[in-house]
Parts: C-alpha cells; structure tokens; sequence
C-alpha cells in the first residue's frame, strides 16, 4: 500500500560526490565528538545518528542555503549535512560564548539560520508543526524555499506529527517530513509502539504521497527527496518519506544496547552505508580512493580545527541569563 | 477633532479587537492570523472577533485551520520565526493545554536557547472566564502558569480602550504575548477613543484614586469590582483602584507606589486563589514594604475545585462585590 | 481503499424495533431539550444531534449495560442510546442536586456509571485515550466488555485521535472508535480541516480495520458496530467506524447556519433516517403505525416525567464546592 | 529488630521508587505501571526506576508505551476510574506539556465534574532538574501549575525514606497524585528503613530544629540547603530546617508555626522564582502571622529565563549555597 516512486532521479558525478562529502563530515564530526566526550572535554549529553549519515547528506545536497530545516536532538548530522559551519556549532556543543547560541541552547537546541539550522528541539514531534510555519511563510514569501522537518519512528506515534501532517497538506505547504526510522525509540522496537508496519501508509491518512526509501542507500534516498522537494516547489505540497536506518551508537552516549541482540547489531552494521557507498563512488569511477582519502584527511582537519577553536573560547558571562529572554536586557 | 478633546465612540471588546486587528493588518502586511473557524467563510470567529478579515487580507494571511492545537501554534511560531507577526486564536484558554508544549517549550524558550537567533513576534489569543454555565473545561484561567514561564508576556485586558491599545502593541512587539480574552469583557460597550493607539504592554492603570486601600484587580473581574468599589465609597472606604492590565510582567512600580500610599492592599482575580497571580502580588509587596503596610496583602480568588456547572454553584464560585467589600472593609479597619 | 465489511449481520425483528425505540428516545429528548432551553427554562450550552440518531441507536442495541462509552459535548444521544435514565439526566442538565452529577458537571460532563456512561467531555478528542484505559481494565478483568469512543469528524485531526488509536491498536484494545462525521466541525466543512476523503483511511495508519458507513441507516451501522464488536470482544483489538451523517441544528443551540447553503441542508434533512427507517419497519411489518405511534407517546410521556421531576429537584449547597474535589472533602 | 531500633540500609531514591512499587504491585494486584520503556525488555526504565516489575508481574500489568503521553494518561485515567490504580510515567517533567489537557481538564476535574461518580486514583511520575546539561526543555520544575490546579495532589521527596513512604501513599490514594523525581535525589544513596511504611501525603518534615529562622525547600535542593545550613550553624545562625515534600496541598500548620517561633522565613526552591511555589507560602504566611514576624518571607528561585546549558550559565541559574547564606544572614539580622 506504500508507494512505489515513478520517475527516479540520479545524481550525477558531481552530486554524488557531494552526497559523499556530506556523509563523511557528518560521520567524521560524529567520530569527534564521541572521542571528546570519551575524552571529558565536552559533558554534554551526545545522540550520535553514526549510520543514518546517507539520510540527509542526500536530501542536502537537493538543498540551497535558504532551504530550511527543522530537526530533533539526534540532528546534529542533519546540520553538519546542511553545511552549518563547525567552528560556531562546536563552540556551542562546549558551551562558549561564541558557539551559535552563545551557550546557552548547546547540542540539543543548535540554531544556525545562515544555513536554514532554524530549530533543533528536545521534545519528540515538535520539530514538524513548526516546520509548517517556516513553510507557510515561504508560500507568502513568494519564493521556492521549501523546509524540511527531520523526526524519528518513534516520533510518528506523537500527536503532534498527527496534527502537523494533516495541516501541511489541507494547507499544501512546502514540506518535507523525513522520519529517520532506526528500528527502535530509545529502547522500544519499532512494532512495540507503533501499529503500521510501515509509517509511510500514515501518509494515505493525509492525502500526501508516502514512500519507505533506503535509508542507507544514498542514491534512494536522493530519488526521493529529489520528488519531494520538487513537488514542494512546485505548491502542490508535503511529501512524508520514512527512511529505513539504523543507529549504531545506541540512543545516547553511554547506552548499554541491552534491548538488542548482538546479532542484529551487528547484521545492521554490515550495512554500513559508508564504506558501501565509498566503495560505489570507486567502482563507479566517479573517484578514486586517493581522492576520497584526500577528501576524508580535509574534513579531519575542519573538524579539528573546529575543535581547538571551540575550546579555546571562552564561557558565557553570567549576565547572558538576563539576555534573549526577550528582545529587551531584562534589568538586574 | 482637537489636540486635546478626544473623540469618543461606544464599542465593546469584541469590535475592539477587531478593530485593532484590521489596524495592524492594514498598516502591516506581515500580521497574520488563523485559528479555529476564524476566517469569514466559517462566520469570522465563534464569537465573531476576525469578522471581515479575510474578506478584507485573503485567505492566505487569514486562515481557518484544523482542530488542531499543536499545529496552530506550531505554525505561528515557524511564520514568526521567518518574519511574519501571527495572532494564533486558541478558542478557548482551556484549550491551551493540548498546545502547551509549543506554547511554553517552544514559543517562550526559542530566542533563548537560540542564543536571541531566533525570534518569535506572535500573540496568542484566548477567551475564558466564568458565568455561563459552560462548566469545568471551558472557563480556566490559566495566567500564572503563563506568568510563570519565563520568555512569553501575558495580558488580560478589561475595557475595549485597551483592548486596542494592548492588541496594537502585542503584535508589534517582538516576543510572545498571550492575550487573554475575559468572558464579559468582550461584550460590553463603553467609550471609547475613535483613534485608540498603542498602549504600552506591562503598565498598569490606575482606574480610581483612593487613600485607604489599593486594590488591584484585571479582566471581566474588574466589573465586579467596580461593583464592591462603589458599595465601599458610600460606606466611608476610600479604594484606590488598579487595573494590572499586563500580569506578565507585571508593573511593580505602580502597585507598590499606591500599596505605600494607602498602606493596605487587596488583589481580586478570577484565577484560583491557591498558588495564583495574587500570591505574587502578595509576597512582592510583603516583601517591599515590609512594616510599612498597615494590613496583611489581602486576596480574593476562586476556591480550590472546578468551574461547577449549576447557575447557582457558578455564582458561589466566582468572587462576587459582597466579599469583596467585607474583605476590603477587614483590611481598611487594620492599622 | 477504504474497506468493505465481509460477513453483514441483521438485526432481527425485535433488534430493529429496539434500534427504533432508541432512535425516538434520542430524538423526543433532544426535540425537549431545546424546547425546555426555548423557554427559558434551561440556560445551558447544548449542542443538538439531531440528525445522528442511528449511529448511536445501531451500536447501543448490541452492547450491555457494563459495556462502556466514552463520550463528548455532543454526547446526550449517545447516553440516552446507552439507556441511562432520563430524570437524572434532566436534572444534571438542570442543575439541580439530583442530577446524576449534583449539578457540578452539567450536559457536557454528564456521567453515569451504572448505564456505562463513563466520560463526557468538553474537550475535543479526549474521549479516545480515556476509552483506552477502560479497555485495558476490561482485559485485565479477563471480561468481554468493550468500550466505545465517540467522536465527531473534526476530532479526528488532533493529536489525541492518532495517540489513541495507535495505542489502541499495538495494545489489541477492546476498543469502538465511532467518528460521527457530520461533515463540520464547528462551522469548518469537513475539506478545509480534513486532509482525507475518509476518515475511515486512517485506520490503515494504526494497522486496524476502518469503515466508512451510512451513518443515516441503522443497518449499515448495526452490521458494521457488530463485526467491530464481535473483533473486540474476540480479543482481536480495536476498529474504526466512520459514520457519514448531518447535524440538522447546527454547531450549538442558537448557530446561525451562515456557514452552509440551504440547498445542502434541505438535502441533507430529505435524508433524515427517522421517518425513513419508521416507514421501512412499517412496509417490512415490522411495526404498525400505531405500534410505533404508542412507543412515541410511551416515549413522550418519559422524557416529560423527567423534565418535571427535575425541574422540581433542588439546586446544590454551596458546599458542593468543597465536595469531589478530593475523596475527602475539603475543609471549610 | 526490636520496636525501637529500626533497621537501616543504605539505597537511593531509585531503589526506594523501585521497592515501593515491587511491594505495592505484591501487596494490590489493582496496581499497575505504564510509560515508555518501563518494561525490561526496555531496560527497565530509562534510569531503572522500573526495573524487574515486568518480569515479576508480567507485561500486561507492567507496559512499555509509544511516545505518546497524552494516551499514556489517558490510559491511566480510564484504568483508574476502572477500579485500577495506575503508575504512569512522564519521563521528563517538560514532557508534561503534551499531556496537560489530560492531566488538567481530565484526571484532576473527573471526580468533581462528575459529582463523586469517578474517581480518578493514579500516580504520575516524572523526572526533572537542572545540573545535568541537559539545558531548555529538559530540566524545568513545574510544579507551580499543577499546585494551582485543583484535584491532583503534587509531592516532591527528597530522601529515599521519603521516597518509599510517599510512594505507598500516593499509590493507595483515591485521587490523582503527581510525585516529581527531583534531579540528583534519585542517585544519592541515604540511610533508609529497610521496612520503611507508607508516609501520609500533605505533611512536612522538620528535619532540623532551630530558632533565628525557617527556611523551607524540597526535592534536590534540599541538598544545598543542607550545605548552607551547615555554614549558617559556624556563622551562629541557627535554622530550622523544614522540608515540604508536598507542594499541594502544603502543610500550612508545621511551616506557620515554625515561622511564628522563628519569626523570619526562607523558602528556596528550583522552579522560578517569579509566580513560584515559594509565592504561595509567602503570600499565606505574611497574612496568617501579620505583626508577628521579624522580616519578610523571603524567597529564592531560579531567575527569569530558560535553564541554559553551558555548566558555567547552569551553574549561575541554580540556587546556590551562598544565595542561601546571604539571605539567612539577611533576614536573620533583621527584626
Ligand atoms: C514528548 C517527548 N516524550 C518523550 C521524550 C523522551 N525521548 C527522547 S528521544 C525518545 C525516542 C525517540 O525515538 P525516535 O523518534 O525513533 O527517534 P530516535 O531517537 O530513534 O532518533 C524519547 C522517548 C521526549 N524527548 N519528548
Ligand atoms: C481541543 C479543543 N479545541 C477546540 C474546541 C472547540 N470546539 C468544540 S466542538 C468543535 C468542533 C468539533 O467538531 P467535530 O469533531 O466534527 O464534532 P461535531 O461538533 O461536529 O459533532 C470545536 C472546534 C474544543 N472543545 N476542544
Ligand atoms: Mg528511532
Ligand atoms: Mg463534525
């Protein structure tokens, strides 16, 4: 019952190459901040989405600048993947002044407009209804802008996805739900808490097109997105694509993975989209390996430098609890 | 008309509102506003508040939505972010609850963890309020939960003078503000200025001089009120009477000038009495004025349980002009 | 994609007339209510469903007293189908001491236990997780009761609609939810809120069977609340019931209809299943005229003793006030 | 172990959650327990709160839920009212605002609005505090609103003792109850009876006497309290020290006389300052004790803004001792 894609578009060389790109910062970054964290120089609490890296490196690399998006606290790969510089965000995932938002909102609630980052949120579901704002704007705007609202499985049992769905398509707004479903919601399986077989059916209860793409295939990924971008440029509204991932880190940092066997863990990350997709560009002659490791020792150093940056800022003054509480300095 | 003769002209709260809307529309193509049934196609709002909106703006500014809470304010809170000035209507403050999330971890929370990056100009408007039987989930007031979470305003006006004034400036200013739209107080008529301009958000009105007691009140309380404050003039009590008109933040400055002065103070408000706007009140000014009140802080709110449906349990709950007197007269006889 | 029902009970002779005598009962107490409130005699808010008989009436001929109903504000059709008795809801909508809730709840909280009627609220879209919770007590109790969500179209875009009926669905809840979809919500039509053709298309998202029935013919709902019964009581979970009807007196006593045209109207009154379904028992002879003459006099004469009972009730102690806020009454 | 001495084990908060509910679910099998990944195939709880009730008592009375906490409480409302006595958990109190329409417009007003016919007697629990980092939407105290709102009852223990005695409580009570798990209070292991009963709801405890002044707190910050009460004792400042562990309703008796004794009190809470809890408590004891106290109440709370992340800001937003300290010695040097 969940839809098949008719006309498929391919990235080219170029493209694909990019999609590479973006996985490979975003998987990288995510390598760092594991590494720091291990290391105790971030405290923050860390939501690594290590395997879902095709998912919106493909739908990124379909996006300008000014697109938008609205993401969750498992999002910094949506980020990094929007091309969000990393010096600002690594600052703000160490708590400095300078990070994006002086501090004060850290990994769960980074914001970067400049690359469309518009909101990152803690709380399950809520970065769709929103998305629906941002999208109604640019239909007044006049412009083609389209926003994309990143979500879990788990997620698409909230009523906010619900209510933020159904209005997006009476109203046609130019949005693209993407549901990262990883097979579990913190520690429940998929089919413990969520009754459809596939959430892309879901979308039949709102009259938009769903599809279950491979979340680890990057260039389904791209075919999809690439509908749904261009049909929500277009005005003929949302598109809800559910992509089949898994996350290999568990659900935070620290997680103990109890509630899965060993096996599927590990059948799951024989699937790595990565070194597949590494592997492709090769045998495809759209790169050599010499290419893809130059590229690969580039975004090292981005991310270092990043690093070093970021922990050398300097923390937030106190008085930054009295400011951007509203537009106006509350007094002292 | 004059500098200094202003003209005047009966309207209630409701044409108030309305006209302050169709103001701000006007002068301001990025007001926008949507809610339940509000476009003119669904009859302008229930109660008629957006009447001729999107008649005049189009039904793209002007939108009837879904039921659908969440999304309304979501959807306000995305367009704000982007530029626009949304007036979200949630029909009734009730209702906030199913949109609580979006209200208080969103919309008051995103400048600031966004390190002031994000900006979130909206309004919110809501009706509530005792008095017609519309029983325990349609007539809460919610406002110190509000008050209480920081990063959005929270106003309750009473006549339709400042129902302009405050409209005008909530959808100019660049935060959050809830309005809350209080029962009577959209359908009474009285004077008001034909060109009502903006009246600033967290200032209080001193509706009446007095010298014995202050007493502060706001929304269709202030009816009421009035009521208890008429009855006390002609028993010798001389109340000074202040509409807060803003409960977040609230306008310290004048309550405490005027509590100082009469040196006795009684808060009224619909809310329920237990932990409710007047403990605020009370222990602020306690606090400033400690040894100089002539009396304890005094406060009047409803009782501890729901809105009760029964015409006659409705008026027990709802404090009425006789407690308020006996309550004022306890106090005034102190010190 | 909607689904059509296999296996189509009928209701017996005595079943139909039993529809009957239900259907009449909703409609001379709701015919009485807004005469009453004409009158000045109740000054209550109600919400008429004149129009919706069958839905109710079909679906309370196949459950038992212990059976259970989740209702809302547009609800008193659906208790007086359940067969609660009439003075003590009169007197509730009164506001006397003797109303079923001591006059505290009025018609939008009414409740009476002994008759199933459990919730009644004023909240659109919560009568669904309540009903749940029933559920899942009934499965506990090992008995067969089901329970029932009542539910107008316009709840069926909120989130608490989607909460529930996924839950509903991965719990296998011995659960009915009746959408009564009258084509408005407050004075929205159905397509400018709803982004579906059928509501029933929903169900396909929570994995549960969903119909979409004329709600204006007391056959179709029996055959289809029966199969959704019968399922429940199985243990095999919950099924969602579209019923397609028209609310003849508008949103709320007093609603000026401007919303709507007359056309629609009218043709949506020619459809009234009253008369239709009265003529039908008499042609299939069922009934005589006079039979059915006598039930509505018999009917009359019940809905009249209860006005005038609970017109001569007494009006609650103020102290109700400081009763049923807590088991233990609060002090004055 | 004799009558008089009673046998002690070292646990913490969690285990005490843990043993009430293994003995309540034992001792009624009405009890049940729902929330997201409760159960042990889900680990038991996201800290391990619930950790071995499923395999004792089974999935169906034990179930781990979707992400959807409005059918999670509605689940437990229509479970409650069935005769059954639910534990529901919220996992993060900020989540809270998803479920409020069920938590306010339903479990609290059932039992009125239905005039005694339902009663509603279930057990919401949730987790919440800043010190963890975990910045604007996971960290808010929000007891405020649910203290305001009449029928639920709202507890916040600090110790483990207290943690299993008002558990018992609140599971047998008839109406609905929420107990906040207060942030560090589950981690911090404390001398607990190892038979430790049910502790009646609504009931203070005065965990340290004293005589210049009272401060009252609750929940985690009990624990810095303590600290500055420690100092407070070398500067000559002698405090008693109440905790409140029911915020609704409060015990009025214990806190009004010990202020009378004192003459000066503190409250100090983690929920905001501004229309907090601590309003409540100051609002009632300026009028109750009016002439007979030496200061005003005064109150600390967490500033006006979102709780922010980096440790330096959240480390400025909370409460600290020597907050405390100073305002002790303040008030203690007055009157
Ligand atoms: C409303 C709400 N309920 C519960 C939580 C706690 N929580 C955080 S993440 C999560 C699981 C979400 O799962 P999913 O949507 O599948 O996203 P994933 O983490 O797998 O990327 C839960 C339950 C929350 N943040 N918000
Ligand atoms: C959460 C919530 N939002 C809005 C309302 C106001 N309201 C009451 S009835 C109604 C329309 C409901 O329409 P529908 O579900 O189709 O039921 P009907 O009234 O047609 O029977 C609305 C919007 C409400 N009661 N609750
Ligand atoms: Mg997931
Ligand atoms: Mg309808």
């Amino acid at each position: 019952m969940s839809q098949t894609l008719q006309n498929r578009a391919s990235p080219d060389a170029a493209t694909q190459l990019d999609i590479y790109r973006r996985m490979i910062r975003i998987e990288r970054n995510d390598d760092a901040t594991r590494t720091q964290i291990r290391r105790g120089r971030i405290t923050a609490p860390y939501y690594s989405a290590r395997g879902q890296e095709c998912i919106p490196a493909g739908i990124s690399s379909l996006l300008n600048d000014d697109d938008k998006i609205c993401t969750i606290y498992r999002g910094i790969q949506d980020m990094v993947a929007k091309n969000m510089p990393l010096r600002p965000l690594w600052a703000e995932i160490c708590g400095r002044v300078d990070g994006t938002c002086k501090g004060k909102g850290g990994p769960m609630h980074l914001t970067h407009p400049e690359t469309g980052v518009m909101v990152t949120t803690g709380i399950v579901g809520s970065s769709m209804p929103i998305a629906n704002g941002f999208a109604w704007a640019s239909l007044l705007d006049g412009t083609k802008q389209v926003t994309v609202a990143y979500f879990g499985d788990g997620a698409s049992n909230i009523g906010a996805f619900h209510e933020a769905l159904n209005l997006a398509s009476v109203w046609k707004l130019p949005v693209i739900f993407v549901c990262a479903n990883n097979g579990f919601a913190e520690h429940t399986r998929y089919e413990n808490g969520t009754a459809v077989d596939q959430i892309s059916k879901r979308a039949i209860g709102y009259g938009m097109p769903g599809y279950t793409v491979d979340g680890n295939d990057p260039l389904d990924v791209y075919a999809h997105a690439h509908a749904a971008i261009e049909r929500a440029r277009a005005g003929e509204g949302p598109t809800l694509l559910e992509c089949k991932t898994f996350r290999f880190m568990g659900h935070v940092f620290g997680d103990a993975d109890g509630y899965m066997t060993k096996e599927e863990k590990a059948e799951a990350m024989a699937k790595d989209p990565l070194p597949l997709f590494r592997q492709k560009l090769i045998d495809d002659g759209v790169a050599t390996a010499e290419q893809l490791d130059a590229l690969t020792a580039e975004i090292e150093a981005e991310v270092n430098d990043a690093i070093e940056y970021a922990m050398s800022c300097e923390f937030p003054s106190d008085d930054e609890l009295r400011r951007d509480v509203f537009a106006e300095e509350i007094p002292a | 008309m004059s500098t200094d003769t202003v003209e005047m002209v009966k309207m209630n709260g409701l044409q108030a509102i309305n006209a302050a809307l169709m103001e701000a529309m006007e002068a301001d193509s990025k007001v926008l506003v949507l809610g339940e049934d509000i476009a003119d196609n669904e009859g302008g709002g229930v109660v008629g508040v957006t009447k001729g909106l999107s008649t005049k703006f189009g039904t793209d500014r002007v939108k009837s939505t879904p039921i659908s809470e969440q999304a309304i304010i979501g959807a306000a809170i995305g367009a704000a972010m982007a530029g626009y000035k949304p007036v979200a209507e949630i029909m009734l403050m009730n209702f906030t609850t199913v949109a609580m999330d979006m209200i208080v971890n969103h919309a008051a929370k995103l400048r600031f963890m966004s390190g002031g990056q994000s900006q979130v100009p909206m309004v919110i408007r809501t009706l509530t309020g005792a008095g017609n039987q519309t029983a325990g989930q349609h007539a809460d007031f919610y406002e110190a939960w509000f008050a209480h979470t920081a990063g959005i305003k929270v106003v309750i006006p009473w006549t339709p003078a400042d129902f302009k004034g405050l409209y005008l400036s909530a959808i100019q200013d660049p935060d959050p503000v809830m309005i809350i739209e209080s029962g009577k107080t959209l359908f009474v008529p009285m004077d008001t200025p034909v060109n009502q301009g903006p009246i600033p958000l967290g200032k209080a009105n001193v509706v009446m001089p007095g010298t014995d007691l202050t007493l502060v009140s706001y929304g269709q309380m202030m009816f009421t009120v009035m009521q208890a404050v008429e009855e006390l003039g002609k028993a010798g009590v001389s109340v000074e009477v202040i509409d807060l008109r803003t409960i977040s933040p609230w306008d310290k400055e004048t309550v405490l000038a005027s509590a100082e002065k009469t040196g006795r103070l009684l808060v009224v408000h619909e809310a329920g009495k237990n932990f409710g706007p007047g403990a605020e009140i009370a222990a602020t000014v306690q606090e400033e004025l400690f040894g100089k009140l002539k009396a304890p802080v005094g406060r009047l709110g409803a009782p501890y349980c729901s809105v009760p449906f029964a015409k006659k349990l409705e008026d027990a709950f709802l404090v009425q002009p006789p407690a308020i007197i006996a309550e004022a007269k306890r106090l005034a006889a102190m010190g």
